[in-house]
């Protein structure tokens, strides 16, 4: 029930948000909305808490440890990011940036985004979770050209594409991953359900599903954005009102290695080899090396900071494929504090470019003398993003470079190199914007405290004090993911 | 609820627990470890509730910073008890992850550090009350206020740490908080270079930390748990030779680009300069020693077995660091530079003593390591004393004349006689001249040296000794560095560009010139009076830190050091070597005293008479010798470790020429880091050509992209099959 | 109708599937485009419902009704119609020359058999040998998608890149759940909507739907 | 406390303060012999420091403390060093109280101040000897250290006493590592006393000077004070060299020894001014830029003692 009424609140609060328009109460529903949704999030996690793993909807849904975790999360960001859009699309809106029209469709594809991802977590039918995946690319596909700017149209049709072609090849997968499954539980809805599959999944032909495997990485990996899948993902979040970037980077590229990760699962229960945990660790060092290599050159704040994405996502890619009880720990937590790390960051900057009225990070100065949340938000998310404690991916970060070093330590330097290049590259540009004096091309800007404060608390909070609960649901996670 | 067992090495300590997990019955009774935490919680108080509850800035300075002075000296009582009794204290806090909760370890070798860092924590929080005054109507000193706070607090937690994780966190904790403390004065681009720099080097150390506990936590429990992270379990973990030797290396790495090691120092003479000269005697004077003690805490402790040419690279490094530190302070005319670059040599001081003990104990010799080790320990204390004080004084003379360049100072020992006097103390004392303290353990340290011939290894025989010449070198010439220093900046007339003699540019006028106020002064004072006490009576401190290598080499040399009272200090035997500070500094003195008495039986006549100019009669003060001049001798010996530009630049004479047109002599000297260009610049330049090539793969096009997506799964398939 | 004729008929329809993917690739006409398009959605139409009938699950009939409401009558309407609202100039030209796209689309066709081969082994369906030509089509509709310039092309060869997906869903494994195929179905839909308002877009943005413009973003200097 | 230690080191540290003017006196007689001059006597020296007693001191305006505490310290040290060095006996009440490497810090510390107080009066002459002499005294202490290294090898310590004692009554071996260590120590005996090749102590030529270019503002009882104590540095680096090299004589526990050991003192000192003397009268001042070479020398000799002890003893 619980889980009815949270898909249902995303569903509807879109529905009401696109018949609301640009009325003025309409962030308002957006934010009661998703306040509702997390609530119901909440809900659904003392639930599955209390009463372990649940099937629900004629097995329609699934709810343990590994996603109820990610749907607490996005509800959480998708709330935040409600909270710090309001103040954000009011002033592009009187700005001119966007017209009604643009707002009213901007929080209807915003809840229906939510919405997609919320299934796509939830869901036990693997089918439907290719379905909601596509949804929540194309709701986003053209809130990423919401702007109507040459660049962002160009960088939505890129997303679009890409996106569309990966995520077609990921459906060839799970053909491919149907096709044996049926061999096995025969013919019939029954086949997709990923609990069923998991029961059996010694049983399933192993080259069929490591050939599946090809097209699920490359087709999910395109949407989690691994090198040399990852065009797009720079493009679509520099281009897209920041809001969109923070709950792509933050949430759409877990979900995508979510999926990703779930069928991994069946692949190594099948294959009983390391080979998928190879891929992805190949695809994850790759993405972590050409991303952090890539940061150095950046000029566009918001662009800097998906390639920061790509590389964390490299990093809990890389994590995954390793495996092993230690490095699926720090995989998970990663996933969660990165996505209130990059929200938070992604938070601050778009204030910060709000505040100057560019995203070139060679015109932003001076931001902890023009407005001290902003510019102590900003380093402070840095420094989280980073991986420095005290701060939550410091953990993950550790856990996982400890378990490289056990288990492959000829990858380590590599792992090194893209690490220490990535936090150079970062402080490199960050540390100017947020020092010195206030320049002139700098206005004053009211912002919405909350998101970011909350964010940074809470990635303090997991960085020195991880409470149990979460703790107990990624060992649980790590055991079905073994 | 006190139990003996057996510790590494069949010594004895008793254990009180403070919490104890592992037994029944928890109990809360008072230790040196709740003494430290208390230290940690008023340290927290004081950088997260006082900056929210006073709004007055003023206030804010004095209640925060003697909050830190008295968390400073509870951790010193906390130090200086532990160290006393020898006791292992232990604490786990319910915080961190699950399984892996912080583990508080609070045993002699950290309770050593303890006490440094909480000795000097204490002087430079006295000092700062007057110091950061100085700030204020200039900008908020609330960021000052919080992160020195953390600061303190962070490398207290380094020090304690008895986990990786924990330890870890602490320590980039640290490097975060004194990033922010050099970054305090943003809106110069020096502070943001340096402190981007700074924390860059100290960063990529941490990850080498990181992976070197990786090795150790993976080979002592194979990860199945969390419990491998802990110290404890790394105790008790047979390493393979190769796999310690990644892990040493990894870590000696690490905490050597935290220390300032040559080749990785080049961001200490850059951070240390530009922060707030209270942090920079923090920064110098104990934080590095953090790096200090992680080296011995892997080796000695986590460790424990290991090849002699360990000792060997460790030893061979600091001796590097020793010269090239001193070296490169001679060349440097920014005086805080000049004495960042002398922590580079101290540095590499102790490291040689930590060497020395690291051969000694592989060739198991555990006496002579245990000298050694004290040798390096000793250092430790008397560096950060003086450097501490050092830097005082640098803060001192900056925040009267608003100037760093020594080319623009001089004459200042009659505009400020307190400041020059301390500074004076602190020279000595760096420059290992007895009574002081910095003799003491130099001479330790060459007294280790002289033992090596015990070694069974001809080679280093041979090669140790030279070693010994380097260290003397390295003293020689500290002692010519800080000659230079302090008279160029002390002594002489006032030799500033833009402001006459007559009128210096000094912050307030008056009686009495500029001296600094009452806390800066005890701020100084004390540190100074610790030069000399730890200089006179160095048996007292020799005896009380024995225990150190006795629960980590399991031997002492308390029982010979001390054999002949404690006026002598005799590290071997009386036979072999002696030394008495005490009778050294009573004897100067009282032939001072009775030359000087004796001399002023009668009235005696001193007549001021302007100095000899040769008849010239034009001097000015612009002819006295400089700071360039004075180490030109040295530059020109050492030129070619040197990345020097030197260039005179000549103005032809215009007419007419008896007003302004007498033409000029330009003089210009570059004097650079060679290993900048060496190490740092090609990683720079290769870092962004990779960056371009990388460039090229997001190249605009779709079309492109699409291929890629289309290889790679072409590729997959051909490898899947 | 026995089972293996419906078996051999499927498999001349996998062939004309193929074959309309090839034409797809070197097609230079636009209108030609659409109607290989069709063509194409009608063979799978007819694949999908015989499918149905011999392996008697008749919720593929409802895909094939799908199919052919969707991919032969809808996209290709709504194509049409886009193209006659921002007319489009008739004739366009492929990035590769048209020999070398063929001998490519040739080698991936025998890729693809090549690795489906001991797939198809395992399989007892009685149409398992069209996979290798469902795997070809969607290869080749990605290779079209390389090679063309114009953003119509790219979004025809996306569509025949899912028409191969679902000839593999029907013809591999009769079929997916009805749900999958429903949900399938409508995505398909609300891209048709997307790609119908990027047109407009890049319409007004660019003046023309040369994809070709739209090469700013990137990281070469 | 034993009497005995008491009263040689009183004996001793008078007669340093006495002879170390008349060794002066000697090496200036020798000096003036060879050059075919008169020469103004034994005790000469000495007069001269008494006359600058009785002057009247004229300071520099600029000169603060440091400029007038630097004599004292100086005379001070130099007493100190006096009581360590076993001159006369080895059974010195003092002579714990320093190592050979304490006796090359307590000079560093003379050293350290006179070049502050060279540094003081803000004169580019006082500045150049003091950046002059920090320089040559860098490059000779690890030439000293590898030479007292040697010979603790032989002797197992650095004590002077016991260096003393061990070259003294060991069965005697004629030792190629303290012939190097001899040759080095007195090149640095050179270097670090100020004499000709490195400095001319009788000049006051601007470009040459070293050591008194830093005390060229004194005047009256501080001149005569640091005078004295160079006039004693000397004395106690041949003093040195005798302990360490020819320590034969040295009185050992009992007061009968002091006249012998006074007398071979005497003895040896005579030998050692006429060394010096030959020295100083050979060679001919060096550039200040050739000092590094002739240390390095210094410094080489000393590791070649070092490394024919490892490889032929």
């Amino acid at each position: 029930m619980t889980l009815i009424i949270l898909l249902g609140i995303s569903f509807l609060s879109a529905i009401a948000l696109a018949f609301a328009g640009d009325r003025k109460f309409a962030p308002e529903i957006n934010i009661f909305g998703s306040l509702a949704t997390f609530l119901a999030g909440i809900a659904l996690a003392v639930q599955v808490y209390m009463q372990g793993p649940m099937l629900a909807g004629n097995n329609f849904f699934f709810v343990d440890a590994f996603n109820v975790y990610l749907a607490v999360l996005t509800s959480f960001v998708s709330m935040t990011t409600a909270i710090f859009s309001r103040r954000y699309m009011r002033r592009e809106r009187e700005h001119g940036r966007i017209g009604h029209w643009g707002m009213r469709f901007y929080h209807a594809m915003f809840q229906l985004f939510i919405f997609a991802m919320l299934l796509a977590l939830l869901t036990n039918n693997l089918g439907i979770l290719w379905i909601a995946m596509e949804l929540a690319t194309l709701s986003t596909v053209l809130l990423v050209s919401l702007y109507r700017t040459p660049t962002a149209i160009e960088a939505a049709w890129k997303y679009f594409i890409l996106c569309g072609v990966g995520i077609a090849i990921a459906l060839f997968g799970t053909v491919l991953l149907y096709f044996a499954a049926e061999q096995v539980l025969g013919e019939g809805g029954e086949a997709l359900l990923w609990t069923n599959l998991n029961q059996v999944k010694d049983k399933l032909e192993p080259r069929v599903l490591s050939l599946s495997f090809v097209f699920l990485v490359v087709g999910y990996g395109t949407k989690v954005g691994l090198v040399p899948l990852h065009n797009w993902l720079p493009d679509a979040h520099s281009e897209g009102p920041t809001p969109i970037s923070a709950v792509l980077s933050g949430l759409l590229l877990n979900i995508a290695l979510y999926a990703l990760v779930r069928c991994k699962v069946l692949v190594d229960g099948a294959t009983g080899t390391h080979q998928a945990g190879y891929i992805m660790m190949g695809f994850g060092l790759l993405s972590i090396l050409v991303a952090a290599f890539s940061l150095l050159r950046q000029k566009d704040i918001k662009r800097m900071f998906a390639y920061s994405s790509i590389e964390h996502m490299g990093i809990a890619t890389f994590a995954f494929g390793l495996g092993g009880p230690i490095a699926t720990f720090g995989a998970l937590l990663h996933m969660l504090v990165h996505s209130l790390t990059k929200s938070a960051i992604f938070f601050t900057v778009g204030h910060a470019s709000q505040m100057h009225g560019t995203q070139e990070m060679d015109k932003i100065r001076g931001l902890i003398r023009g407005n001290p949340l902003v510019g102590w938000g900003l380093i402070f998310g840095v420094i989280a993003i980073v991986g420095m404690p005290p701060f939550g991916i410091f953990t993950s970060e550790f856990l996982i470079l400890t378990a490289t070093i056990k288990d492959v330590p000829l990858l380590t330097p590599l792992l090194l190199i893209g690490l220490g290049v990535a936090f150079a590259a970062l402080f490199r540009r960050v540390q100017p914007m947020i020092a010195g004096e206030i320049p002139p091309n700098q206005q004053f800007l009211k912002v919405a405290h909350v998101p970011v404060i909350l964010h940074m608390v809470l990635v303090l909070i997991i960085g020195l004090y991880m409470p149990n609960f979460l703790a107990e649901w990624f060992s649980t996670a790590v055991g079905l993911l073994k | 609820m006190e139990k003996c067992w057996q510790e590494k090495g069949n010594y004895h300590t008793c254990y009180s627990g403070a919490i104890n997990t592992n037994r029944h019955k928890i109990k809360m009774e008072f230790s040196p470890i709740i003494l430290s935490s208390l230290s940690l919680l008023s340290l927290l108080f004081a950088a997260i509730v006082v900056p929210l509850v006073i709004s007055s800035q003023r206030l804010l300075i004095a209640i925060s910073f003697s909050l830190t002075a008295v968390a400073s000296l509870l951790a010193v009582a906390a130090g200086c008890w532990v160290v006393g009794s020898g006791l292992i204290n232990k604490l786990i806090l319910p915080l961190g992850l699950p399984n892996l909760p912080f583990h508080l370890r609070l045993d002699p070798l950290s309770g050593f550090f303890l006490t440094v860092i909480g000795l000097l924590g204490f002087f430079v929080s006295i000092y700062s009350i007057g110091y950061v005054k100085g700030f204020l109507g200039k900008r908020s000193v609330t960021p000052l206020v919080i992160f020195y706070s953390l600061f303190m607090a962070s490398m207290f937690l380094v020090v304690l740490a008895d986990d990786a994780f924990f330890f870890l966190i602490s320590w980039e904790v640290m490097a975060l908080a004194s990033y922010f403390l050099v970054m305090f004065e943003d809106e110069k681009t020096e502070n943001r270079r340096a402190a981007f720099l700074y924390l860059v080097v100290a960063h990529v150390g941490a990850i080498a930390i990181l992976l070197s506990f990786g090795v150790m936590a993976g080979l002592a429990t194979g990860f199945e748990t969390f419990n491998g992270y802990t110290f404890d379990a790394m105790r008790e973990a047979k390493f393979s030779s190769g796999w310690a030797t990644v892990a040493f290396f990894l870590a000696f790495f690490g905490f050597a680009a935290k220390a300032g090691v040559v080749p990785l120092h080049v961001w200490l003479p850059e951070a240390h300069p530009v922060a707030p000269s209270n942090v920079s005697a923090l920064m110098s004077g104990v934080m590095l020693k953090t790096a200090i003690y992680g080296i011995i805490r892997i080796t000695f402790d986590l460790i424990h077995v290991f090849p002699w040419w360990w000792g060997a690279i460790v030893l061979f490094l600091g001796l590097i660091s020793t010269v090239m530190g001193v070296l490169y302070a001679l060349m440097q005319h920014d005086l805080k530079r000049l004495l960042a670059y002398h922590s580079v040599e101290n540095i590499g001081i102790i490291l040689i003593g930590i060497g020395l003990a690291m051969i000694f104990t592989s060739f198991n010799l555990p006496i002579l390591a245990a000298l050694a080790l004290i040798a390096g320990l000793y250092h430790t204390l008397n560096h950060a004393m003086f450097k501490g004080l050092l830097f005082m004084g640098a803060g001192a003379v900056l925040h009267a004349t608003k100037e760093r360049n020594m080319e623009e100072m001089g004459g200042l020992i009659h505009k400020m006689p307190w400041t020059a006097a301390l500074f004076l103390i602190g020279c000595i004392s760096i420059s290992a001249l007895p009574p002081f303290n910095g003799f003491v353990s130099e001479w330790l340290t060459f007294q280790a040296f002289l033992l090596t011939p015990a070694l069974p290894n001809a080679l280093l025989n041979l090669l140790i000794p030279l070693g010994a010449a380097l260290l003397a070198l390295a003293a020689a010439l500290a002692a010519a560095c800080f000659v230079k220093a302090y008279g160029v900046t002390f002594l002489g007339h006032w030799r500033g560009h833009h402001n006459p003699p007559s009128a210096p540019p000094f912050m307030k006028g008056g009686k009495g010139g500029v001296e600094v106020d009452w806390f800066m002064r005890i701020g100084m004072i004390l540190p100074a009076i610790a030069c000399l006490g730890l200089g006179v009576f160095p048996t007292f401190f020799i005896q009380w830190m024995d225990i150190i290598p006795e629960q980590l080499l399991g031997s002492k040399i308390a029982a010979s050091a001390g054999a002949f009272g404690w006026m002598w200090l005799t590290p071997v035997s009386h036979e072999r070597a002696s030394y008495s500070g005490f009778i050294v500094f009573l004897g100067i003195l009282s032939v001072v005293a009775v030359v000087y008495l004796l001399l002023h039986t009668r009235r005696t006549a001193v007549r001021r008479a302007p100095i000899w100019d040769c008849g010239f009669g034009k001097l000015t003060n612009r002819m006295q010798y400089t700071a360039t001049s004075f180490s030109m001798p040295i530059r020109r010996i050492f030129g070619f470790l040197f990345n020097i530009k030197e260039q005179v630049r000549i103005t032809p004479p215009v007419p007419p020429f008896n007003k302004g047109g007498g033409g000029g002599l330009h003089y210009h000297l570059r004097v650079r880091d060679r290993f900048w260009n060496l190490f740092y610049q090609p990683v720079a330049d290769a870092s962004f050509w990779v960056s371009r090539q990388f460039g090229r793969l997001q190249q605009g096009r779709i079309h492109i992209y699409l291929v890629y997506s289309f290889i790679t799964i072409i590729v997959l398939l051909v490898f899947l099959r | 109708m026995t089972t293996s004729l419906a078996a051999q008929i499927n498999s001349v329809l996998a062939a004309l599937i193929l074959l309309t993917a090839f034409g797809l690739l070197v097609q230079r006409r636009i209108y030609g485009l659409l109607h290989l398009f069709a063509w194409q959605g009608l063979f799978l139409s007819i694949s999908t419902a015989l499918v149905g009938y011999a392996a008697g699950s008749h919720h593929l009939y409802i895909s094939s009704i799908l199919t052919l409401a969707l991919k032969v009558i809808l996209l290709p309407y709504i194509l049409h119609a886009l193209i006659v609202r921002l007319q489009i100039r008739k004739e366009i030209e492929a990035v590769v020359n048209v020999p070398t796209t063929m001998l490519i689309g040739i080698a991936l066709v025998i890729f693809s058999y090549h690795l489906t081969a001991p797939i198809m082994e395992l399989s007892t369906l009685v149409t398992r040998s069209t996979l290798a030509v469902a795997l070809a089509t969607v290869m080749l509709g990605l290779l079209m998608m390389i090679t063309r310039r114009h953003a119509v092309t790219q979004i025809i060869g996306f569509l025949a890149l899912e028409n191969g997906l679902f000839f593999a869903a029907t013809s591999a494994t009769y079929g997916m759940p009805l749900v999958v195929e429903l949900g399938v179905a409508l995505d398909i839909l609300i891209a048709a909507f997307v790609f119908g308002i990027f047109f407009f877009q890049i319409r007004t943005t660019f003046e023309s739907l040369d994809v070709n413009q739209m090469a700013k973003l990137k990281e070469e200097d | 406390m034993k009497t005995y230690p008491l009263i040689t080191e009183i004996l001793q540290i008078v007669a340093v303060l006495i002879l170390a003017p008349i060794f002066i006196g000697w090496i200036r007689m020798v000096k003036c012999w060879l050059q075919g001059r008169t020469s103004a006597g034994l005790f000469q020296p000495l007069r001269d420091i008494i006359k600058l007693f009785y002057k009247e001191v004229v300071l520099a305006e600029n000169a603060s403390w440091i400029f007038r505490f630097t004599p004292y310290l100086v005379f001070g040290v130099s007493v100190l060093a006096a009581a360590i060095i076993p001159i006369l006996s080895t059974d010195l009440s003092l002579a714990l109280t320093a190592d050979a490497i304490v006796l090359v810090a307590l000079f560093a510390i003379a050293r350290f101040f006179t070049a502050l107080a060279g540094m003081d009066i803000g004169t580019a002459f006082g500045g150049m000897g003091s950046s002059r002499e920090m320089m040559i005294a860098s490059l000779s202490e690890p030439a000293m250290l590898m030479a007292i290294f040697t010979v603790s090898l032989v002797a197992q310590s650095t004590s002077l006493a016991q260096i003393a004692l061990v070259i003294g009554h060991g069965p005697f071996i004629l030792r190629p590592s303290l012939a190097f260590a001899l040759l080095a120590f007195v090149l640095i005996a050179i270097a670090e006393n100020g004499r000709i090749p490195v400095d001319n102590p009788a000049t006051h030529l601007e470009l040459t000077m070293i050591h008194e270019a830093m005390i060229l503002e004194y005047s009256g009882r501080h001149l005569a004070l640091i005078e004295w104590a160079s006039m004693m540095k000397l004395f106690l680096f041949a003093s040195l060299g005798i302990v360490a090299f020819f320590p034969w004589g040295i009185g050992e526990g009992s007061l009968k020894d002091i006249p012998i050991a006074f007398v071979l003192l005497i003895a040896k000192l005579f030998i050692a001014g006429i060394v010096l003397v030959l020295i100083e009268t050979g060679l001919a001042k060096m550039r200040i830029f050739r000092v590094p070479e002739f240390l390095g020398s210094a410094f080489l000799f000393a590791t070649l003692g070092m490394l024919s002890y490892f490889i032929l003893e």
